[in-house]
């Protein structure tokens, strides 16, 4: 990510935080922003900026949809005694491939209920994920794929 | 809730007490900690409670009107906290290399220093 | 009692009760990584209840404190993964 | 109305919050506590917090409320992964009615 | 006089680096010094003679009542006079003596000090003057009995002078604490009219125990006279010197600087009779034993002592002029005797009687001095001696009920005496000559002039009694009992009961000299131990020791948890008292009004510190911990105390952290406590807990009001500048707290990256 | 126990943090906030990064040796007990300066000593945290 | 004029900052040392001065009034302690600079010793109760750090001790500040002479009041509260051993004298007096007991800074103005004596080898100067005179036979005796005694082979401490009118008040 935009978003941030909108809390941020960012320099290695804010979107639609209907199903599980789960450790074989993405995958993976990210193999190449339901193992990893991974593919490049 | 306070004050000293009498040095600087709890605890109770109403001037107002927490005590036991968190850290520190120093992490080992020379062979 | 404040000390109780049910976890276990879950967790809770309680109170000034919650909570866990990591490996 | 709106919120979430209290007592082991129960008060929090911003109506706060659910739901996802990583690792035991473990396959295929 | 005691300090520092340069002829260097002032305390003789005080004084601590007070009457000149001239015979018999000894610079320091500090003694009108001088000259004899240092016997005859006459310096210093706040004073010669004044005090017995205690402790009476003798370790010019002439006599000269102050009833006259009398037989009797020259002297020393306390404790005018002529008799002879014992020593290599003969005809001048200096001693007419001798015999038979058992008892004692003079003063030099671990020949001019000259005055004296001595009789008698005294000194008073006594008394010695050389085995009688005070000291200091060992061992014994229950304990028990006391006046009406997020609150406190205590688990105590504060946390920001929960989150998760790091180093909690110990501690623990509990309830069951509280309102936006009063009072208010809270947390930091990165093991 | 999820997420969290902790020192005078908590935050964020990404990694990341922080620290909050001095008040007297810039708005020598106490509450923590993380290593 | 006396904080402060900043360079460490201590020594004597001319001084730190903002105060007891703090500062920096390895001065020794001495000076002159919380946390911290630095086995052994008791004490120091403040609602130490007298809940003031006096005694060490002196003092390097010995306990001791008469001087406490009465005669003894069994030189002389300690407060309880102005007198006395006997073991130490008495010996034989330097300040500590330590004496046992506490003054002087006893066994022993290893030893060698200038700033602390070991004695009036202002001065709060509060009361 270009360093300058990430200091223009950082003074935003800190217009968030102190809840002011002027162009001196701007400024502020961006030298607040401008010194955090030097401060901590060496740990930011280059990555691309990204643009596709429709996308974004979408995303951010899609994954709440998702987060409420899982939710909703592990709450349902948890207030009825009967247990309907199936729990399984699932190795997921991964197309994303930077440390971002996996990440950002892995943690949104994690933030849907039922599902827990455990681990990524050394190679990158697999996610092993522990999930409540799982009828199937490969049905599993594909809609996951299908969903959420493809989406976020479209989204981070 | 002061009643309730007192008691947690006390119920803090107790165990304090109780862990720093231990023999094990881990349980020792666990008491420490709890009896800083519980100091300061004590100092926010007895320096009496306002509840919900924190000692913030309000925006356009030059001065706080009662009812308000006294922010003294408040002050007092910031103080004692960031002091209390670097003494615990050293003390942490210290048991550590005490125990790995020593080879033991029982108190009642550790009496070299104390002891009559005829004793120490 | 208007409806807010009804559903302000509803909440209240009912994050008071989540959270003594949380804390059971926490003293039964049985691994360490349930106490450490239930931490955790208690520390969303208290975020809640800090966030409930303003508007009880009527103080703006505890969001703060959430902020920090919510950071250093997190901070706390991964220190804990941490030992479990090195405990481990030793 | 507002103010329904913000209670009723608040109820919603803390509904949410007591599920995954609940949760978090009733699963059967740690994996299955922890993929079903920090989520579900990271949206019962999301949603407390949305009371709480509906309520105030205030931008700051609004701006605080975000910021606190932006950073649980950054961080709270990081935290189950290690938490549940050592776990494994650290051999805490899987529910016996737990199906497939791919993961403990693949690592003893390594291990030979 | 100042001036004169601050030169001979000053002479006496100079004394080492003088040594360096004359090295063999220092003697005659030394003894300029004690001369010169003997001859100016002599050339003082015919003011004093003529009735004359001469009194100084200048501010020392004006604000306590000491000053620099002198005062030269017949009784500070007498002991003056007595202390140089003594002073410059030991000065030069030293000067050839110490040759063979390595530190003889350091020699002629502390008998300089000593010399000085005893003069200050007699010449100080102030109390407290006169006790710096008197504890600077047990200083001085510590010093010099221990100068054979590496001899543990020496060391160990130096401490017990030094604690016997310290412990009764002690006990003197109460006395004239008392006696000031009797009289308002230090000063001596302001006693003089309060005498009724003070005799009349409640304190007065208190004054009279504790000046005696000192007086007797310091002249070696009974039962304190056991480490005179011990104290002949000292080089022979220190025993002449110090431990016969000079010091042991201090205590007698206060008895008699006293006597008209605080003197003259029964109670004073009484235990100084009693004392000296006890002291003159008991001493005299232990001689018998004494093979060793010195020590034969140093029983007859405690003897002499013993009679002239015993002669103050009668204190009739008769007394007093025994008193006079004996003090002076005795300092001749023994100085005299002393030294000659001094050079046997030197000449033959030994001490021993048993081993000495036959001396007169290599040591003839050295003879004919001890004989001279003997027949004082044993009283034999011309001689000072015999007037002493007669006078005192006579004095005693002028007691009522008393005076029969006195004189059996002097008579007795004076027989053991004339036998020590015949085992010191004729046995070495008469009969065989036995071979002595150094071949004997005549001893150095300088250490013949001292004992002569010394042996020769008391020839003087006894033949010119009036010349010399009867003028400064009268002015001492006058300072002693403030009655002029007109007793003409005779030498010949005719054929009476006391000459026949002083027959019996030679007789009797010698009969006794006889016994011990003939009879075999006599030596072997010994007392049982329980009889003799120097095993009561030496039971003392093992008793105290042993008690000390275990009394120490017992408190300090290394377990911090008995240190922590003490500091519990204390404050528990030390609390409870006023919190009890006022139980009663509690008025105490605290908030019960809980509401369920408090309970719960309170709830989740109380079983994590269950959890805590009883964990078996670190990890599982940490995340108890950590639901401990942020409990207290939570508790902080509903209080009001946002900041306040803020520090405590951070504070309690860098804990977690740090205690992460450093835990997985330290080892599982063991079950190291016994489960009496346990229950021990937890009730001692509950204690504490209820005295906080109570604590905080009865402090916060009143309205407090506070300026402060109201001041930091009103002042914070205004004045700060900010509206977090909290942080305005930390930054500003109270700013230096947060700066010295600052300065901790820095020191913290150094402090563990020193523990972490300067260790022992890592060292190159 | 190198956990790539985290590490880049550390990443991310680090500069948040740290942005947090700033918002806290400069509000700490008005809000709840303040030198102490902003700089205990600072150093939780560093913490985290010196958790996920090793000691040499956290090391580098802060670019001065943690006593120079602490120097730097007291350093300052001394400086701003020296303005009182100059200006011949009292010793620690605030000395305010109306900067007339928005949001910034008045600036004193306590807010200096609030950054002071910042600076050397981060450089304290770190020093600490970092001996103890390098304490095996050697 | 008032103004000057935040120096002493300040100045140490700021020397410490700067050898933190160039923390690889020891020899500016070394000589800022020297330097800051010296002027410190100035100051101080400087603030000594203008309270002696100019009466009471007060700072309201910040410009806030008191009792709102905090005070710092230099009544004369203040400036006479942060003289004394100084001194013992410079020598021990100069002693330092003779016996310090080069790896502690690398490890901070000498920043920590001027934190140190700015915890040590912040609580002689603050003037407010919670603010003498932080400086005596300054103090142990430094004191902690200081003990521990160089990381031996028997350092860390003795510092879990130290380190314990003296936590619990601090806590124990929170809650009483804390209730104090919860009672009185105020912490500034003239405003709460002036407000307690007048208070209500007298009992509550009794507990806050035995509260107080457990903390300090903890850090005074008085019995049944000293444990962990003897079991650590002797374990640091003997520079720091004397700089502790000579001042830590003694701040115990002022911060009691403060409080008892300035603070807490109404009758409800005055059983506090009794307590502490019979508290000292046991620190006396036990205290004393425990160094005449010792053959540890430095365990010897720990032990006798208990007993000493108990010297002090048997004068401050029986608070009369001579007994006060005795007690203060002895604090000084024996901040100059004892600081002077650990230097002297420390040299001893480098002479022979041991610390143990039983293994060395023969120094009289060939360093008589030594000996010299080594009676005056232990005849001194055993009270005999014309020494400082005899008037020290003379006026505790004065002032407690004039309040008739027959018993306790003869305890005292039974102590004294056993001071002299234990002082004369290390003379027998070191001194007189020959080597038990035979002539010289390897270690005079070693002492040789030092550079004259690390010997000369080893002995020139001795004979400047011993120097004024003989001036007290022997010229002891200007000193005594000092410390009998001082009494007065704190037996009469009026002028305290005065200075801090000013006309408003
Ligand atoms: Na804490
Ligand atoms: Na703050």
């Amino acid at each position: 990510m270009n360093p300058f935009l990430f200091n223009i978003l950082l003074a935003i941030a800190w217009m968030l935080l102190v809840g002011d909108f002027t162009a001196g809390t701007f400024v502020l941020g961006m030298v607040v922003g401008y010194l955090i960012l030097w401060f901590s320099r060496s740990a930011w290695k280059e990555t691309k900026y990204f643009s596709k804010i429709p996308l974004v979107i979408k995303f951010v639609l899609y994954f709440l949809k998702e987060l409420l209907i899982a939710n909703l199903r592990v709450a349902f599980d948890i207030i009825t005694p009967k247990d309907y789960m199936e729990p399984g450790v699932i190795a997921f074989p991964l197309d994303v491939k930077t440390d971002v993405e996996i990440t950002l995958f892995a943690n949104l993976v994690t933030l849907t209920p039922g599902t827990l990210s455990l681990d990524v193999s050394p190679d990158r190449k697999t996610l092993y994920v522990h999930a409540l339901y799982v009828k199937d193992a490969v049905r599993f990893c594909d809609e996951l794929k299908e969903g959420l991974e493809k989406r976020l593919i479209e989204v981070m490049r | 809730m002061t009643f309730l306070l007192a008691v947690i004050v006390g119920a803090l000293y107790a165990a304090g007490t109780y862990l720093v009498l231990r023999r094990s040095i881990v349980k020792v600087i666990f008491g420490l900690i709890f009896l800083g709890h519980a100091a300061n605890l004590m100092i926010f109770t007895v320096g009496r409670l306002t509840k919900g109403v924190p000692a913030f001037v309000p925006e356009g107002a030059e001065m706080l009107t009662e009812p308000f927490a006294d922010p003294l005590p408040q002050a007092l036991i910031l103080t004692s906290i960031v002091i209390g968190f670097g003494v615990q850290a050293f003390a942490l520190v210290l048991f550590k290399r005490a125990y790995l120093t020593l080879g033991t992490e029982d108190l009642d080992k550790m009496r070299s220093t104390d002891q009559l020379p005829e004793e120490r062979l | 009692m208007t409806f807010i404040e009804w559903s302000v000390d509803i909440s209240v109780i009912i994050i008071g009760l989540s959270i003594l049910v949380i804390f059971l976890r926490l003293v039964i276990g049985p691994s360490i990584e349930d106490r450490i879950v239930s931490l955790d967790l208690l520390s969303a809770n208290a975020i809640a209840f800090i966030a409930v309680y303003s508007i009880q109170k009527k103080t703006t000034t505890f969001l703060d404190v959430g902020i920090i919650v919510a950071l250093l909570a997190f901070l706390g866990t991964v220190a804990f993964a941490y030992y479990l990591g090195r405990r481990g490996r030793e | 109305m507002i103010e329904i709106l913000s209670g009723v919120f608040l109820l919603l979430g803390t509904l949410f919050i007591l599920v995954s209290a609940i949760g978090i007592l009733k699963m059967p082991d740690l994996y299955t506590r922890m993929s079903a129960t920090t989520k579900a008060s990271t949206l019962g929090i999301g949603l407390v917090l949305i009371g709480t911003t509906v309520y105030w109506q205030d931008i700051g706060i609004a701006f605080r409320a975000v910021a606190i659910i932006i950073f649980l739901f950054l961080t709270a996802p990081v935290a189950a992964h290690i938490i549940g990583r050592a776990a494994y690792f650290g051999k805490v035991p899987l529910w016996e009615k737990t199906k497939i473990d791919q993961f403990k396959e693949r690592m003893e295929k390594a291990d030979k | 006089m100042l001036i004169l005691l601050a030169i001979g300090y000053c002479a006496s520092a100079l004394a080492p680096l003088l040594y360096k340069r004359f090295r063999e002829n220092f003697g005659w260097i030394a003894v300029i010094f004690p001369l010169f002032m003997f001859f100016g305390f002599l050339a003082r003789y015919p003011q004093i003679a003529a009735g004359q005080v001469i009194r100084e004084s200048g501010p020392w601590l004006p604000s306590l009542g000491v000053n620099f007070s002198f005062l030269l009457d017949g009784l500070s000149l007498t002991f003056s006079l007595i202390i140089t001239l003594i002073g410059a015979a030991v000065f030069l018999f030293a000067g050839a003596y110490m040759k063979a000894y390595a530190q003889t610079g350091r020699f002629y320091v502390y008998i300089g000090i000593f010399m000085t500090s005893m003069l200050g003694l007699v010449l100080s009108d102030n109390m407290l003057l006169m006790f710096v001088f008197w504890e600077l000259t047990s200083i001085s004899s510590f010093l010099l009995i221990g100068f054979n240092h590496h001899k543990e016997s020496s060391r160990k005859a130096a401490l017990q002078a030094l604690l016997v006459t310290g412990g009764g310096g002690l006990a003197l210093l109460s006395g004239i604490i008392l006696l000031y706040n009797v009289t308002g004073s230090f000063e001596i010669s302001s006693f003089y009219d309060k005498s009724e004044a003070i005799i009349a005090h409640e304190l007065y017995p208190a004054i009279v125990v504790l000046v005696l205690v000192g007086a007797f402790t310091k002249s070696a009476q009974f039962p304190f006279h056991f480490w005179l003798p011990n104290a002949m370790e000292a080089p022979t010019p220190v025993s002449a010197y110090l431990h016969s002439a000079t010091m042991v006599k201090a205590g007698i000269y206060l008895i008699a600087r006293m006597n008209h102050e605080i003197g003259g009833t029964p109670l004073w006259q009484d235990t100084i009779l009693i004392t000296g009398a006890v002291t003159m037989l008991f001493s005299a009797m232990l001689a018998f034993k004494q093979t060793d020259l010195k020590r034969l002297l140093a029983y007859s020393t405690l003897s002499v002592l013993g009679t002239l306390v015993m002669l103050l404790g009668i204190g009739s005018k008769l007394a007093i002029k025994a008193f006079f002529i004996y003090l002076i008799a005795h300092s001749l002879y023994k100085g005299a005797l002393f030294l000659i014992a001094g050079t046997l020593d030197h000449e033959t290599g030994t001490r021993d009687v048993r081993k000495l003969g036959g001396l007169y005809r290599l040591m003839p001048v050295t003879t004919l001095t001890a004989v001279l200096a003997s027949f004082s001693m044993m009283g034999v007419i011309p001689l000072i001696g015999f007037i002493g001798k007669e006078t005192v015999y006579k004095s005693i038979l002028e007691v009522e009920y008393w005076g029969t058992f006195l004189i059996v008892g002097a008579v007795l004692a004076h027989a053991f005496v004339v036998m020590v003079t015949l085992f010191v003063g004729f046995k070495p030099f008469w009969g065989k000559m036995p071979v002595t671990p150094r071949p004997p020949h005549e001893a150095a001019l300088k250490m013949l002039i001292g004992p002569g000259v010394l042996a020769v005055l008391g020839l003087l004296f006894g033949l010119f009694p009036n010349f010399f001595i009867a003028t400064m009789l009268e002015q001492s008698a006058q300072s002693i009992l403030s009655e002029t005294l007109s007793l003409k000194v005779s030498i010949w008073e005719g054929f009476n009961l006391v000459l026949l006594l002083s027959f019996v008394t030679l007789l009797l010695g010698a009969v006794l000299y006889l016994v011990r050389e003939k009879v075999p085995g006599v030596l072997q009688i010994s007392l049982p131990a329980i009889a003799r005070p120097s095993v009561w000291y030496e039971m003392t200091i093992k008793g105290m020791l042993s008690f000390a060992r275990m009394e120490t061992r017992l408190v300090q014994n290394g377990y911090l948890r008995n240190y922590i229950i003490f500091f519990v304990v204390t404050t528990v028990f030390l609390v409870s008292f006023p919190l009890f006391r006022s139980a009663g006046q509690i008025t105490m009406v605290p908030d019960f009004s809980i509401t369920f997020y408090e309970g719960a609150l309170a709830f989740i406190i109380l079983v994590s510190t269950l959890l805590l205590v009883t964990s078996k688990s670190r990890l599982k105590s940490i995340v108890a911990l950590g639901v401990l504060g942020f409990s207290i946390g939570i508790i902080f920001v509903i209080y009001g105390a946002p900041d306040l929960g803020l520090t405590t989150f951070a504070i309690e998760t860098l804990n977690v952290v740090l205690f992460v790091l450093v835990l997985y180093k330290l080892p599982g909690f063991l079950k190291l406590s016994g489960s009496l110990n346990r229950v021990r501690d937890a009730v001692i623990a509950l204690c504490v807990g209820c005295t906080m509990t109570l604590t905080v309830l009865f402090a916060s069951s009143f309205e407090l009001s506070s300026a402060l509280k109201r001041f930091f309102a009103e002042a914070s936006f205004p004045d700060g500048k900010g509206r977090n009063v909290v942080n305005v009072i930390l930054v500003d208010f109270r700013a230096i707290d947060t700066l010295g809270e600052i300065t901790v947390l820095t020191v913290a930091a150094l402090g563990v990256f020193a523990l972490l990165k300067l260790r022992p093991d890592r060292r190159k | 126990m190198y956990s790539m999820i985290l590490a880049t997420a550390s990443r991310y969290l680090l500069l948040l943090l740290l942005m947090f902790s700033v918002f806290l020192l400069f509000r700490g005078h008005n809000e709840p906030g303040g030198g102490f908590v902003g700089g205990l935050v600072a150093a939780a964020a560093y913490a985290l990064y010196f958790i996920a990404n090793g000691i040499e990694a956290a090391r580098t990341i802060v670019r001065f040796e943690p006593i120079t922080i602490i120097a730097a620290g007291l350093c300052t909050a001394i400086a701003s007990t020296l303005p009182s001095l100059v200006v011949g008040e009292v010793f620690m007297k605030a000395v305010w300066i109306d900067t007339g810039i928005p949001f910034v708005g008045k600036v004193g020598t306590p807010l200096l000593f609030d950054l002071g106490v910042y600076f050397l509450v981060l450089g304290i923590t770190l020093c600490i945290i970092f001996s103890l993380a390098e304490e095996d290593r050697l | 004029m008032s103004k000057i006396i935040m120096l002493p904080i300040l100045l140490p402060l700021c020397t410490a900052l700067i050898m933190i900043f160039f923390r690889r360079s020891v020899a500016l460490h070394r000589i800022l040392n020297v330097v800051a201590t010296a002027s410190m020594l100035g100051v101080s004597l400087v603030i000594l001065g203008s309270v002696l001319s100019e009466g009471i001084l007060s700072l309201q730190v910040g410009g806030w009034e008191a009792p709102f903002g905090i005070t710092l105060v230099a009544d004369t007891l203040s400036a006479i302690m942060v003289v004394a703090a100084a001194l013992i500062g410079f020598t021990t920096a100069l002693y330092s600079l003779g016996t310090i390895d080069e790896e502690r001065e690398h490890y901070f020794y000498y920043p920590l010793l001027q934190l140190l001495l700015m915890g040590i000076n912040g609580a002689f002159l603050t003037g407010d109760i919670f603010n003498l919380y932080v400086w005596f946390e300054v103090m142990l911290i430094s004191s902690f750090v200081l003990l521990v630095l160089g990381g031996r086995p028997q350092q860390l052994e003795g510092a879990i001790k130290y380190v314990t008791l003296n936590l619990l004490s601090s806590s124990v120091f929170l809650a009483a500040s804390g209730i104090l403040y919860g009672t009185a609602g105020t912490l500034n130490m003239a405003d709460l002479a002036l407000r307690i007298p007048l208070l209500d809940h007298r009992e509550l003031l009794s507990v806050v009041a035995v509260l107080f006096m457990i903390t300090f005694g903890v850090k005074a060490a008085i019995f049944p509260l000293f444990f962990w002196l003897p079991a650590s003092y002797h374990t640091p390097p003997i520079a720091v051993s004397a700089i502790f010995a000579g001042l830590l306990t003694k701040v115990g001791v002022y911060a009691i004298m403060r409080f008892f008469t300035t603070i807490f001087s109404y009758d409800g406490v005055s059983f506090i007096h009794q307590v502490l009465l019979v508290l000292s005669s046991f620190t006396m003894v036990v205290g004393v007991l425990g160094a005449v069994v010792q053959y540890d030189m430095r365990k010897l002389l720990s032990f006798h800074i208990i007993s000493q300690i108990g010297y002090m407060i048997f004068a401050l309880a029986v608070q009369s103005p001579l007994a006060i102005a005795g007690a203060l007198f002895y604090i000084i006395h024996n901040i100059v004596a004892k600081t002077n006997l650990f230097y002297l073991s420390g040299l001893i130490h480098r002479l022979k080898g041991s610390w143990d008495l039983r293994e060395i010996g023969g120094i009289y034989r060939f360093y008589p100067m030594l000996g010299l330097l080594f009676l005056v300040p232990a005849l001194g500590l055993a009270g005999i005179p014309p020494l400082s330590g005899f008037w020290a004496k003379f006026v505790v046992i004065k002032a407690g036979i004039d309040s008739e506490h027959h018993l306790l003054v003869g305890v005292a002087l039974g102590v004294s005796m056993l001071t002299l006893f234990s002082m004369v066994k290390i003379w027998n022993e070191a001194f007189w005694k020959d080597d038990p290893r035979g002539e010289g030893g390897v270690e005079d060698e070693g002492y040789l082979r030092t550079p004259t200038m690390k010997k000369a700033a080893t002995i020139v602390p001795i004979i400047m401490l011993g120097f004024l070991t003989v001036v007290f004695g022997l010229w002891f009036e200007p000193f005594f009118k000092l410390v009998d202002r001082a009494a007065y001065e704190l037996l009469d709060a009026r002028n305290y008040i005065n200075a801090v509060i000013g006309g408003r009361s």
